[in-house]
């Protein structure tokens, strides 16, 4: 592969003369990630989505091109504890003492903040494959750039399905976690469904970590809404499910954030996650590939969902299912080698300047960010459905693998063993 | 009408919700009466009684009930090995070090769980059906929370009251010393009285599972850590019976509250509700400034 | 007589401070035995050391002739010797009636529980009538009766006294005294600390005088009534 | 002078009255002795003079001045000192600290400097100087109580306030105390001592006059050989006449 | 007059040597920087919890309301012309924020004992936070984001500097001015007060200490640092605050461990604790990424079952010389 990689004809013969830079033996991409503390499930998810993209451009795509050589790629990281104190320091000593070429900021948007400072003052680039908020990107930060989906565009996706697929539903019923996140999705979320013509007949949201959330959900029930969006993280998405099967609160279709996306979902629910849709960043099965690219006019990079599979089942081991979080810091990584040889540079400035002409495709979707921003605005959010204790990807049509099930089944139905699968 | 309806079934549900904070703060009540410990690594306790119902659930199929039993083993066995390794070294020390090794306890206990079984938030459901009652539906499975909390703070209450060793732990809790010469065996008083009051914990961990039978994760304790602590003031530290019964109010009172508070227009109605509980506690505090059924202050 | 109580070569003391020098002192079954002495003589520190509740460091302690110098207080308890504290330790939130039963802990008294409470209420007719009051209630003198009527439940064979007349109205002095008499013709035996000489002098057999955690004086009662060093302790001179 | 006055001063726990109507007043300079049985309200006296309680009837005056309502912490300022009968050492404390807190805060109102030497004085006084560098709580009870007469001398008050400081001392002990609070009455511009007292002998030493408690009341007060044999005294309280 | 600051001599001898290491050593500012968090935190708490007993939980409200005090100066008053007024603007507001909230706390508070008093303040701190949320104060949960503001006013070379350096410097003057200011108070009647309040309340209004004025006191200047230490080291330094973040019981937590850790109530203690946490948690964290607190808690409870008083609080009772104790406070 490395020799085919070689002969390539690419424009990097033009560029070849112009690097003048010492490069370097190999290429350090360092991070920091929550490998404890609240965000311990995505930072693990992230650190096996990290090291797989990493073996595939080392191993299969032979390392990365820079000056005519092939650079090998590595990655250090340290534990931040989920904390914001932590940030600082161990990005200044990627920075400092690993000499990391690269960076990855943290998961959440408050972490990717607090290290942005040191980034931008030593002037390192600083991905972000897990900060969702659009406001990261409005404090005016030349070097942090969005791989993921902003936190605006997590449920708009399946209000669009909705519109699609049944123009008789009208409303809708927002009930969601009282945080920076939740409240920046749900924001995007009505606007867009008011766009469409939806009637949001509840907005409501309820405080972090609730053990009951009976009172909001009655409040839904006696509105008597056609959809229900809402959530926010893991373990209040999955009692906003089992408590609206015990109030047995029902509606045509049921989207809510983060928590569906993990196989624990139905592991947890039961029979009862049947038919409950999420909006994931990407999810096993989306069909972006090389051909998919052809079709849309773009460049494809990285591996193909199979060898990102395979790659990541080395690392997590076999049972484990990648979540987006794994996938979108794969991507992250991705897009720095596809910016390193597109800049044929290793100098920070570049690299960022040809971020901005950027676009391509990879196993995670599209890549383009706004050029004035760092803000991510080719990635698209794909909506998938529990269906028959599998997740499908529904939307958009372009990436799904099998039909939204609609209405799906009452909590009745589902307590008596019914799927949202087709007969 | 609809407003009293939803009303009345937040309080039932509230209800149960309050018996269950009541047990799970009945433990960390007892072991500050017998041994005037803090345990601020109460909720990982009851973490590792929610684990405890989701594998025995999980791998053998054990109804959640069923788990209660071997909670209360574990979490005994726990509890006197905790005692007998950290806790009777501080015994004499300072108040407040006890203080700092529950509180590395607590994080020991929640990275070894996730050592172990990794970051999932897990979740079974054990579907037994529901009751309408009219006004809500409520499942069994909820129903059966609220009794067994009922159940285990009333045989606690008939131990203490009523058995030789439960009186020997009031004793030793009004004057150790005094207790001694009686013939209680005080240190022995007070491994039994922290595995105690670990056990109800993590049995409480149980029963948290039937209420809330999703997002059983390691880091889970921390939301019940601070309830149980305003709780256990609420009913006047040192008194389990007292906690049990602040426990009851204080899952009426967030629940109850929100139906009124979302007359208000333009805030959100859920966070003010924690608001509210976390005001009423203060101003209980200043009215009677030893919880509703505490004594002395010390 | 046999000795019930031997006590050698005691050592012992707080954190590292020795209070206890190699104390010895011997107590006659069915005697009332006084420890006088100055204040931080360490008489306290002897009771608590010989009851288990201040550790021993050296020396040894046999009761009936049976070595329990390292044996917990509950278990000498159980073996029929106890003590009052100085300053009562009572349980204040508990009736009267729940201090006397948990008296009654131990195996061996539960047997003789109905029996010694019939002689507690003989003794004290006062605590029969405050049944059922909270103990933190009580006046100081009544609460000395029930920190003595509760070592009595355990139904011992020996009770180790630390000043049970302290803070005490003169006229509940002598009653107390009078009970500890009672106490002896009941067949008790007594190792008794007071700082009222005169008053523990005439109702004891032996006496021993310890100064600086060391027994300086002992023997009968008339040998110790009239020494020197009892004089210069307690009279200055 | 009088430096003070009880005013039918009344005081209820629940149901039980601790201090029914006691009226007194003790004049500037005077010795006093309190005595009654156990429980009859001879602390809870102390605790209405110095603010640990507030009477729920009658009133209390300091020098001519209503204290009835003053916060504790002001009639230490306006010069009143006590003891407690269980000893209330501030444990960690230096013996010497201790002592100078008294001097800083009392009637004395000693800076940090003044108070430390104030407070060397009167534990060579009391006999603890050696000990002064010792964490309190490792003092024996009967030291504490030295100590704590130490550290309310310190205070340099009018009032001063004793409650069985005296017990469990032996006897040589006992009369060099007494011995030593009869010269500072006299050396020291400390008006009135208040004793509360079971031991007679001390009493009969030290007290010119004496009130005795029965049952939260006064019964009696007067001359104090002349009280302690009055046959009522004896009765309730001595339980056989004094000898001497 | 020296001879009683003579114990700040090791204190700043440790501040230096940290400032120089920080420095001086490429990469080492920022972990120096987290240590001096932990240290300052540990600093400011020992003034209310190692002076007066009392255990306040709900003391990170304190460095919230100082972290909203400085965002809010941003958020409100950002415009180029203030310069840098706009941090001492900041810091002024933090300072009035939370001293206010103390003021109140303490008022209503201060009159429980014990762990009454430590858990009502917990109900202040979490009845505060979701009042913010509920009420939508302050931006509600959504919080404030000042690094636009910043970078906006002065440039972003400036601002990266403020955030990472300026921020910091100031982290260490406050801990500099912590320590004077406990040294002040131990020195005076108040530091004699506040030994009496904490060792026996009942006894202390005896001897005519008016407790309450006390307790307010060392509670005010307590709470002024934890606002400084929350402008700073939060707002200036993360350029955000969301409530979810500087409400947390585990900052009042972790103080009290490092207060503990080192001793209560001496000047030294709150340091050797925070620089045993910071470091521990610093290297464990790059050591054994994501094993660090498996490691760090019996390490933890092993200290503290070898040191009950704390480490500098059992060296100073195994200490018999005057000289040395003179520097051991
Ligand atoms: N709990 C304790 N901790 C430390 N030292 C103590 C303790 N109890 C007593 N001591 C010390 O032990 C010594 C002896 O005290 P002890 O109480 O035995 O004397 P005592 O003879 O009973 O005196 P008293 O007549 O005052 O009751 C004293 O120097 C005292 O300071
Ligand atoms: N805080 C309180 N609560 C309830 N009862 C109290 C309280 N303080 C005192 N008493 C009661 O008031 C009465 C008088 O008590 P006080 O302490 O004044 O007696 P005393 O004369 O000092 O007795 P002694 O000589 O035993 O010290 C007693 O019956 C006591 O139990
Ligand atoms: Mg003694
Ligand atoms: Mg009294």
């Amino acid at each position: 592969a490395q020799q085919q990689e070689q002969a390539k004809p690419t424009p990097t013969q033009e560029a070849k003369a112009e690097n003048t830079e010492t490069l370097p033996e190999s290429i350090l991409i360092g991070g920091t990630l929550s490998m404890s503390g609240k965000y311990s499930k995505e930072g693990q998810m992230s650190l096996w989505g990290i090291q797989a993209a990493i073996k595939w451009v080392n191993d299969v795509h032979g390392g990365v091109s820079v000056g005519g050589k092939k650079l090998k790629l590595e990655f250090k990281y340290y534990d931040d504890e989920s904390k914001k104190e932590a940030v600082q320091s161990l990005v200044e000593r990627l920075i400092t003492s690993d000499k990391a070429n690269f960076l990855l900021a943290p998961y959440s948007s408050g972490l990717t903040l607090a290290g942005a400072p040191i980034a931008d003052k030593h002037g390192v680039l600083y991905m972000s494959h897990g900060g969702a908020s659009d406001r990261i990107f409005d404090q005016g930060y030349a070097y942090v750039v969005q791989t993921l989906s902003p936190a605006s565009e997590y449920q708009t996706a399946f209000i669009d399905m909705i519109k699609a697929i049944d123009p008789d539903a009208k409303k809708i019923a927002m009930v969601y976690e009282d945080s920076e996140f939740s409240k920046a999705v749900f924001a995007g979320a009505k606007k867009h469904a008011e766009e469409l013509g939806f009637e949001v007949v509840i907005d409501k949201t309820y405080p972090p970590n609730p053990q009951d959330l009976t009172p909001l959900l009655q409040e839904v029930k006696a509105a008597n809404p056609d959809i229900i969006i809402g959530g926010g993280h893991f373990a209040d998405g999955q009692l906003l499910a089992s408590q609206m099967a015990d109030l047995k609160l029902d509606a045509k279709a049921i989207s809510i954030l983060v928590a569906p996306a993990l196989p624990a979902f139905y592991e947890a629910l039961g029979n009862n996650a049947e038919g409950i849709c999420g909006p994931g960043q990407w999810e096993v099965g989306v069909k972006y590939s090389p051909e998919s690219a052809k079709e849309a006019g773009l460049e494809y990079f990285g591996p193909t969902q199979d060898e990102f599979l395979e790659l990541f089942h080395e690392f997590a081991g076999k049972d484990v299912t990648p979540s987006y979080h794994a996938a979108e810091a794969a991507a992250a990584v991705l897009a720095y080698v596809k910016a390193i040889e597109s800049a044929n540079s290793l100098d920070t400035d570049k690299v960022r300047e040809t971020m901005n002409n950027l676009h391509f495709m990879t196993f995670f979707g599209e890549w383009k960010i706004d050029p004035a921003t760092g803000k991510q605005i080719g990635h698209k959010m794909v909506i998938f459905q529990w269906q028959g204790g599998e997740k499908k990807i529904v939307w958009p049509k372009a990436a799904a693998n099998a039909d939204p099930y609609y209405p799906i089944p009452t909590w009745e139905e589902k307590a008596e063993g019914k799927k949202a699968v087709k007969e | 009408m609809v407003f009293l309806e939803q009303l009345a079934g937040n309080l039932i549900y509230g209800a149960i919700l309050g018996s269950v904070y009541g047990l799970s703060t009945m433990g960390l009540s007892l072991i500050f009466g017998v041994l005037r410990i803090v345990n601020v690594g109460h909720g990982p306790f009851i973490m590792v009684g929610a684990f405890t119902a989701f594998w025995m659930f999980t791998l053998f199929g054990l109804a959640p009930i069923g788990s209660i039993p071997v909670a209360i083993v574990l979490g005994l066995a726990l509890g006197f090995v905790i005692f007998y390794t950290v806790i009777r070294r501080l015994l004499n020390a300072p108040e407040l070090s006890t203080l700092l090794a529950t509180f590395a306890i607590g994080i020991l206990l929640e990275e070894v769980a996730k050592f172990i079984w990794g970051p999932d938030h897990r979740g079974y459901s054990w579907n037994i059906g529901d009751v309408d009652i009219g006004i809500i539906l409520i499942p069994y499975s909820k129903i059966l929370a609220f009794i067994s909390s009922i159940i285990i703070a009333y045989l606690l209450y008939l131990w203490f009251q009523k058995t030789k060793l439960g009186k020997a732990v009031r004793a030793v809790v009004e004057d150790a010393e005094g207790a001694a010469t009686c013939g209680i065996n005080v240190r022995w008083i007070y491994a039994l009285s922290f595995a105690i009051g670990i056990a109800l914990t993590v049995a409480s961990g149980v029963l948290v599972t039937l209420f809330v039978p999703v997002g059983i994760n390691p880091y889970m304790g921390h939301e019940y850590t601070l309830k149980a602590f305003v709780i256990a003031v609420l009913g006047g530290l040192g008194s389990p019976w007292g906690a049990f019964f602040a426990g009851f109010l204080f899952g009426l009172i967030e629940n109850g509250s929100y139906t009124i508070l979302g007359l208000i227009p333009g805030v959100e109605p859920f966070s003010l509700t924690r608001f509210v509980a976390f005001t009423l506690l203060l101003v209980i505090l200043l009215i009677k400034p030893t919880g509703l059924f505490g004594g002395d202050s010390k | 007589m046999d000795k019930i109580l031997r006590v050698e070569a005691l050592e012992s003391g707080y954190g590292t401070m020795q209070v206890l020098w190699g104390a010895e002192i011997e107590v006659s079954k069915g005697s009332i035995t006084t420890v006088l002495g100055p204040n931080g003589a360490g008489k306290s520190t002897l009771l608590k050391t010989i009851f288990g509740l201040v550790r021993p460091w050296n020396g040894k302690i046999f009761f009936k002739d049976e070595d329990v110098t390292l044996m917990p207080p509950h278990k000498k308890v159980e073996n029929g010797l106890t003590m009052v504290l100085e300053g009562r330790h009572l349980f204040p939130n508990m009736t009267v009636r729940e201090n006397l039963i948990l008296g009654a802990y131990s195996d061996r008294a539960m047997e003789k529980m109905n029996e010694s409470l019939e002689l507690i209420y003989s003794l004290f007719p006062r605590l029969k009538e405050r049944s059922e009051q909270l103990a933190g209630t009580l006046s100081g003198g009544e609460q000395q009766m029930v920190a003595i009527a509760r070592a009595l439940m355990t139904n011992p064979e020996i009770i180790l006294l630390d000043e049970p007349s302290q803070g005490l109205a003169p006229k509940l002095v002598m009653q107390m005294f009078d009970t500890i008499h009672k106490l002896k013709d009941e067949g008790l035996t007594i190792l008794l600390v007071e700082q009222n000489v005169f008053a523990s002098l005439e109702i004891s057999d032996y006496a021993y005088v310890l100064n600086e955690g060391r027994i300086v004086l002992g023997g009968t009662i008339d040998e110790i009534k009239d020494s020197e060093e009892i004089k210069r302790i307690y009279l200055g001179v | 002078m009088e430096i003070l006055k009880l005013e039918n001063v009344t005081k209820r726990f629940g149901g039980l009255v601790a201090v029914n109507k006691v009226s007194f007043s003790i004049e500037k300079g005077e010795a006093i002795g309190i005595v009654g049985p156990n429980g009859s309200g001879k602390t809870t006296l102390y605790n209405l003079i110095n603010g640990v309680y507030i009477p729920d009837e009658g009133k209390i005056f300091f020098e001519g001045q209503d204290i009835t309502n003053l916060p504790i912490h002001t009639r230490a300022h306006l010069g009143i000192a006590r003891t407690f009968q269980i000893p209330r050492p501030f444990n960690s404390a230096t013996v010497r600290e201790n002592v100078a807190v008294g001097a800083m805060f009392g009637y004395a109102k000693a800076s940090v400097d003044e108070a430390l030497a104030i407070a060397d004085d009167y534990l060579k006084v009391v006999g603890l100087y050696d000990k002064r560098d010792a964490p309190a709580g490792k003092l024996t009870p009967l030291e504490k109580r030295l100590m704590e007469v130490a550290r309310a001398l310190a205070m340099k008050p009018k009032l001063l306030l004793l409650d069985e400081v005296m017990a469990g001392m032996n006897p040589s002990d006992i009369d060099r105390l007494i011995n030593l609070l009869k010269r500072i009455r006299e050396e020291e511009d400390i008006s009135i001592v208040s004793m509360v007292e079971h031991l007679m002998h001390a009493i009969t030493k030290f007290a010119e006059r004496v009130i005795v408690m029965h049952q939260g009341s006064k019964l009696l007060e007067g001359e104090t050989i002349k009280v302690l044999n009055d046959p009522r005294v004896v009765e309730v309280y001595l339980g056989k006449k004094l000898e001497s | 007059m020296i001879e009683k600051y003579s114990s700040l001599l090791p204190v700043m001898l440790i501040y230096a040597v940290l400032f120089l290491i920080g420095i001086s050593t490429p990469g080492m500012w920022q972990p120096v920087a987290f240590i001096m968090f932990y240290i300052t935190l540990g600093q400011a708490f020992n003034i209310f919890l190692g002076l007066t007993g009392y255990v306040d939980f709900g003391y990170v409200a304190f460095l919230a309301l100082g972290a909203y005090g400085m965002a809010l100066a941003f958020d409100t008053f950002a415009s180029p012309g203030m310069g840098f007024g706009i941090i001492i603007l900041g810091l002024i507001l933090a300072i009035i924020m939370s001293s206010i909230l103390s003021l109140a706390v303490g008022a209503v508070a201060l009159r429980l004992r014990g762990a009454y008093f430590a858990i009502a303040t917990i109900g202040v701190n979490e009845g505060f936070r979701y009042f913010i949320e509920g009420a939508k104060l302050w931006g509600g949960s959504e919080g404030i984001i000042i690094s636009g503001d910043m970078r906006k006013m002065f440039g972003r070379e400036m601002a990266n500097y403020i955030s990472t350096f300026v921020s910091d410097v100031l982290v260490f003057i406050i801990a500099i001015l912590a320590a004077i200011v406990t040294v002040m108070i131990l020195n005076r009647k108040m530091g004699y007060a506040l030994m009496a309040v904490r060792e026996d309340e009942d006894a202390a209004k005896v001897m005519g200490i008016n407790v309450t004025k006390y307790k307010i006191m060392a509670f005010i200047t307590s709470a002024s640092f934890a606002g400084l230490i929350g402008a700073t080291a939060w707002t200036l330094k993360m350029t955000y605050v969301f409530p979810s973040d500087v409400f947390l019981i585990t900052y009042t937590v972790e103080a009290i461990v490092i207060v503990m850790l080192g001793g209560a109530g001496t000047l030294l203690g709150p340091i050797v604790g925070g620089l045993i946490y910071g470091i521990l948690k610093y290297y464990l964290s790059i050591i054994l990424p994501g094993f660090q607190l498996l490691i760090l808690a019996p390490l933890l409870i092993v200290i503290i079952v070898a040191f009950p008083d704390g480490v500098v609080g059992s060296i100073k009772n195994r200490l018999s010389s005057e000289t040395a104790r003179k520097y051991l406070r």
